[in-house]
């Protein structure tokens, strides 16, 4: 059974990482977690200064999801390098480091000390960070910007460049082939839904920041949706992230088209969830006659008679 | 720290709201330190996160929480028997005994509500050598219980056991009646009532170690979520599961 | 208790009304809720003629949520006034036909139709319909067209025109800032959320048209952010809609400040969910010393000092 | 129609894979005819959807359905006891007995796996002077169900119990060695086992009626969501949950 996905020059084992900013950077889950089975590990965003991050509360369950803003809360860049990397890149896994920033030349400068460290094998720029520039605005929704982070980007590593898309937007597929067209190797989809949800007894919101971004079992669909939005508009490879817990869903991914998929949320409530995925779809796909992981990604097979103008809801 | 499946042994009313839920686990009986907290897999399906409980106690090979039915984790969870088995994740968190040390004498155990649940554990593992003067609050007498503590003064909201009033009005009027000897206050139980009996410690000259509750997602330091503003120092928060859930309540802003 | 809410000329009994697609034309229940009971029913969208809708399988359960694509089957107005609203409007509740349409045309015409009705006692456009000039993209996703439709809607009717919003957009603010200027009565938030589900053993989507519309408690927290932007934008009232199953969801939504709320896919599972829903809020209110329900719209607190700059998920 | 909160009489296994539910309603065992399903809140919070089970059996005021644990619905069904309560609404759609007249002598009831559930209430409601055969089919013998029903011939695909082979196999075989008076055939089960059963009976000339299985989201006509495409006719979509579930199966494409 052949599992292994390469990117670039980049070869993973299989096709299971871990999202960014749900498995920390590695060190919290020791005892929990055979490391070395996963794809690879995707950081926590950091940012060139250490940010505190939101005031509490930060999380808020909802109907099979949870809201969060935690506001990036990392060590920052420099940080990571001391004091995390080095025990992180014992791991026989590979390990992407997800970037977030306020401006683009933060993204830029932050690559460019990251470009440099061995054990970083990758790059995911997370664009869903609000533009200080724009008074906030997030670069995520901005098809020219998302473009030009791309492009500033590209110039700067011979690593793989992965592109995390924001589904708060109308047309994702806009994104991706923007993305595409400036040289990503990849794009990732999606990140949080924005999303709100308030206490009725102190008529408050249930998290600081008022709205949040929305994550768990809640928005498979929409994140399936927006992966088949995505793959039907790109060549490049799409990783699919959201709501993923069982194998089941990860393979819902590949047949719809993802190449590679993320888990998130589902850290929480089983840190292995990933090791018990990545083996699940292995046995899938050993079932269904299939010897390569690859074989199932993009076999949906849809009903081609009914056209998008009778497609109402 | 393991997450496992593990069978129950019990699951019973200890008063006529409070229910107390045995496991069986060796790896937790042995690990399990006291103020740590479990992370419970309540459904399979629903809720979705898991829910944090307090050890309650260790024997044998036994664990229990306790615990009152107040939303949709805790009502799944009271329908549990003997026989099914939870998904528990544990032990998590820092511990009371870690703030044990010389330079006290009187150890002040306060628990307001449903926060009695890590006290008697702490009480069977605390050294010997140390008094504990234990204070509990409740809104009733079906909020108190009182098996494995120690001299035990009780308030209840109500009147309808002990103290007609809040634990700290009890806490005033019982240290003013005694003289406790270099006391160190351990508090677990609602947010305001930490904050008050913390005040009241800071007031005395005391120090006061609470354990903290909020939201959790992971228990363990993955999602950030948890956290607590520090008074001043390094960082402005910390991680309430993970570098807490016991904090001196002097460096948190309550 | 004050529970009405006036709408243009129009007085709604109470806040709470039954969605379009979620209750029929009313007489399917009859044994089962007290209509006269809910502020409102909101009728299947119409069209002008019959439509069958999509083939099966329309619908398919998802965590917290169901996808539809029922391809707004419906009955055509014709038959909606000679069979339907005959009996519909004995009811002790106020009608509120919602219309879907394939041009701009068709919407006035449709319109046109039922204005005369004595029954009809305002309108509900929902422009999440494929627009055939346009090789079927969504005219909701398109604020130049939504704008042209209220226009040319209002100029037709004095009753209470109302414009359902797609949650499939950037920004939904700009899509109520042009219903609001074309004179909408007020705006309805929102619609379902485009998502898809797979079936693993056979490779193909589970609803028949591979994407389909998501409603039910997974979306509550996405129609929540979608009100509030909504609210912060315009000055006419909004309607929530999404994920409504209890009399708590709807305090959530008049909170953020919908001024009324619509129960959609609770309906399926408990059909007098908005008589019980409309029973809670008035609770709630009395018990908070509120003598008007209207006085809990728009109570949210936030917090002040979190600018959105800061506000990093 | 009716929507209730009814008592839980017994959850029991009937075989090693098949477990019966009943509950007490007065309305439901008053109003409920042959074929037609109830609707069931499995969970409070999950599934979010409604299940529809067809009435196996209904007796003084009780009445009961059959399952399989299938998924998630099913299993939080598996999981009741006596003394829990069900939401129940119901009765839901058309039933066989409006199929029953003056123009056939032989009633083939025909159930495929889980199918067999509305047979045992359809054989007592029966009209007595009309002669029953029953045709059962399963993956295995722990999916048949004898109880309640007449001349009961069997077929399991692994030749556990009966005729080794299709449900349709042991039909055909049956029906070269007797001869049976004006059949109608009343089926459910699996759509490819009532597609292959109405192309039989229509080649033998007989009348077919089948009661359809799809995913229903309300069950009582509010959505839409269970449409069946029709062999012409003026609609080209009817409701399975409203207009069915019983349909001549000629009149709908299988
Ligand atoms: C470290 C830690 C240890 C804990 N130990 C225990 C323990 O030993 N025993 C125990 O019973 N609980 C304990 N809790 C709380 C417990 O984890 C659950 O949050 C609580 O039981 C409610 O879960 P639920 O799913 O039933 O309620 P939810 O459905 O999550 O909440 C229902 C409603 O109750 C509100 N609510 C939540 N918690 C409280 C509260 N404490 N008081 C009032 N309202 C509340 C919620 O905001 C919500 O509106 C602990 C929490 C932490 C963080
Ligand atoms: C009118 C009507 C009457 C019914 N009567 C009965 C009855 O009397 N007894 C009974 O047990 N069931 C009956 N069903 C089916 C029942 O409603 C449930 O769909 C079924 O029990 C599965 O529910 P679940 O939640 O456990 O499975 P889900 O979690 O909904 O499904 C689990 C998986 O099983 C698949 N699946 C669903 N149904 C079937 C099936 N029939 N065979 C194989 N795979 C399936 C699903 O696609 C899914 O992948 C009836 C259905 C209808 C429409
Ligand atoms: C608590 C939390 C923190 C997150 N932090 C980050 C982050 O720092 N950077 C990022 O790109 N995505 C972050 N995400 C988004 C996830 O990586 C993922 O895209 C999203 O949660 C959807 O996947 P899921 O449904 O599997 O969780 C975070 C998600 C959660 C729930
Ligand atoms: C089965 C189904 C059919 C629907 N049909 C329509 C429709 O015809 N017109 C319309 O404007 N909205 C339609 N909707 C959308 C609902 O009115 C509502 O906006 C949406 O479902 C979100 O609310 P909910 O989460 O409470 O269901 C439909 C929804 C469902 C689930
Ligand atoms: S609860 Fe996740 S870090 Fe503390
Ligand atoms: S299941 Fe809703 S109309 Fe049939």
């Amino acid at each position: 059974m052949i599992e292994s996905f390469r990117l670039r020059d980049l070869e993973f084992k299989n096709r299971i990482l871990v999202a960014s900013g749900t498995f920390g950077y590695g060190n919290d889950v020791p005892d929990l977690v055979d490391i070395a089975k996963l794809g690879g590990v995707v950081t926590k965003s950091l940012s060139m200064k250490a940010r505190d991050g939101n005031p509490s509360p930060r999380i808020a369950e909802t109907a099979s999801g949870m809201l969060n803003s935690i506001g990036l809360a990392n060590i920052g860049v420099h940080k990571f390098i001391a004091e995390k990397l080095p025990a992180l890149k014992n791991h026989e896994t590979k390990i992407i480091a997800n970037i977030a920033a306020s401006s683009v030349g933060e993204y830029c400068a932050v690559m460019e000390i990251l470009d440099s460290q061995e054990g970083v094998h990758g790059f995911e720029i997370n664009v869903s960070c609000p533009n200080v520039k724009e008074g906030g605005l997030s670069f995520g929704t901005d098809v020219k910007l998302v473009s030009l982070i791309t492009k500033e980007l590209r110039h700067r590593t011979q690593k793989p460049l992965i592109v995390k898309l924001t589904p708060n937007v109308t047309h994702i597929s806009e994104f991706a082939r923007a993305c595409e067209a400036e040289g990503a190797d990849a794009v990732s989809v999606i990140n949080t839904v924005i999303g709100m949800a308030v206490n009725i007894n102190k008529r408050t919101p249930k998290i600081a920041t008022t709205t949040g971004g929305l994550s768990g079992p809640a928005i498979k669909p929409i994140a399936l949706a927006k992966v088949y939005e995505t793959v039907n508009a790109v060549k490049i490879p799409v990783i699919g992230i959201g709501g993923i817990v069982s194998w089941e869903d990860a393979v819902e991914f590949f047949i719809v088209g993802a190449s590679m998929v993320q888990i998130g949320t589902a850290n929480f409530i089983n840190p292995a969830t990933g090791v018990t995925v990545a083996e699940g779809v292995k046995k899938y796909c050993g079932n269904n006659g299939l010897d390569d992981v690859g074989k199932l990604v993009r076999t949906l097979q849809t009903n081609k008679t009914i056209s998008i103008v009778d497609s109402w809801l | 720290m393991k997450q496992d499946i593990v069978p129950i042994h019990s699951v019973q009313f200890i008063t006529n709201e409070i229910i107390e839920l045995t496991f069986i686990s060796d790896y937790l009986s042995a690990a399990a330190k006291p103020g740590q907290f479990i992370n419970i897999r309540v459904g399979e399906n629903f809720p979705l996160l898991r829910r944090p409980f307090s050890i309650f106690n260790v024997e044998g090979s036994r664990v229990s929480i306790v615990f009152n039915v107040i939303g949709t984790g805790t009502k799944v969870l009271a329908r549990k028997q003997k026989g099914d088995t939870i998904d528990v994740l544990g032990p998590c968190g820092n511990n009371f005994l870690s703030f044990v040390d010389d330079s006290f004498e009187t150890a002040i155990f306060v628990a307001g509500g449903i926060g009695v649940a890590p006290f008697p554990f702490l009480t069977k593992k605390f050294p010997a050598s140390i008094k504990i003067v234990t204070f509990l609050g409740g809104r009733n007498k079906e909020l108190i219980i009182e098996k494995g503590l120690q001299n035990v003064r009780i308030a209840t909201d109500d009147g309808s056991q002990g103290f007609n009033g809040t634990v700290l009005d009890l806490i005033k009027d019982d240290f003013s009646k005694h003289r406790y000897i270099k006391p160190r206050f351990f508090v677990c139980g609602p947010t305001r009532m930490m904050k008050a009996v913390a005040g009241y410690a800071k007031e005395i000259g005391a120090d006061c170690f609470a354990s903290l509750e909020c939201d959790m997602a992971c228990g363990i330091g993955l999602c950030q979520g948890c956290n607590i503003e520090m008074n001043g120092g390094e960082k402005k928060y910390r991680l309430v599961c993970k570098e807490g859930t016991i904090f001196d309540t002097q460096s948190v802003k309550l």
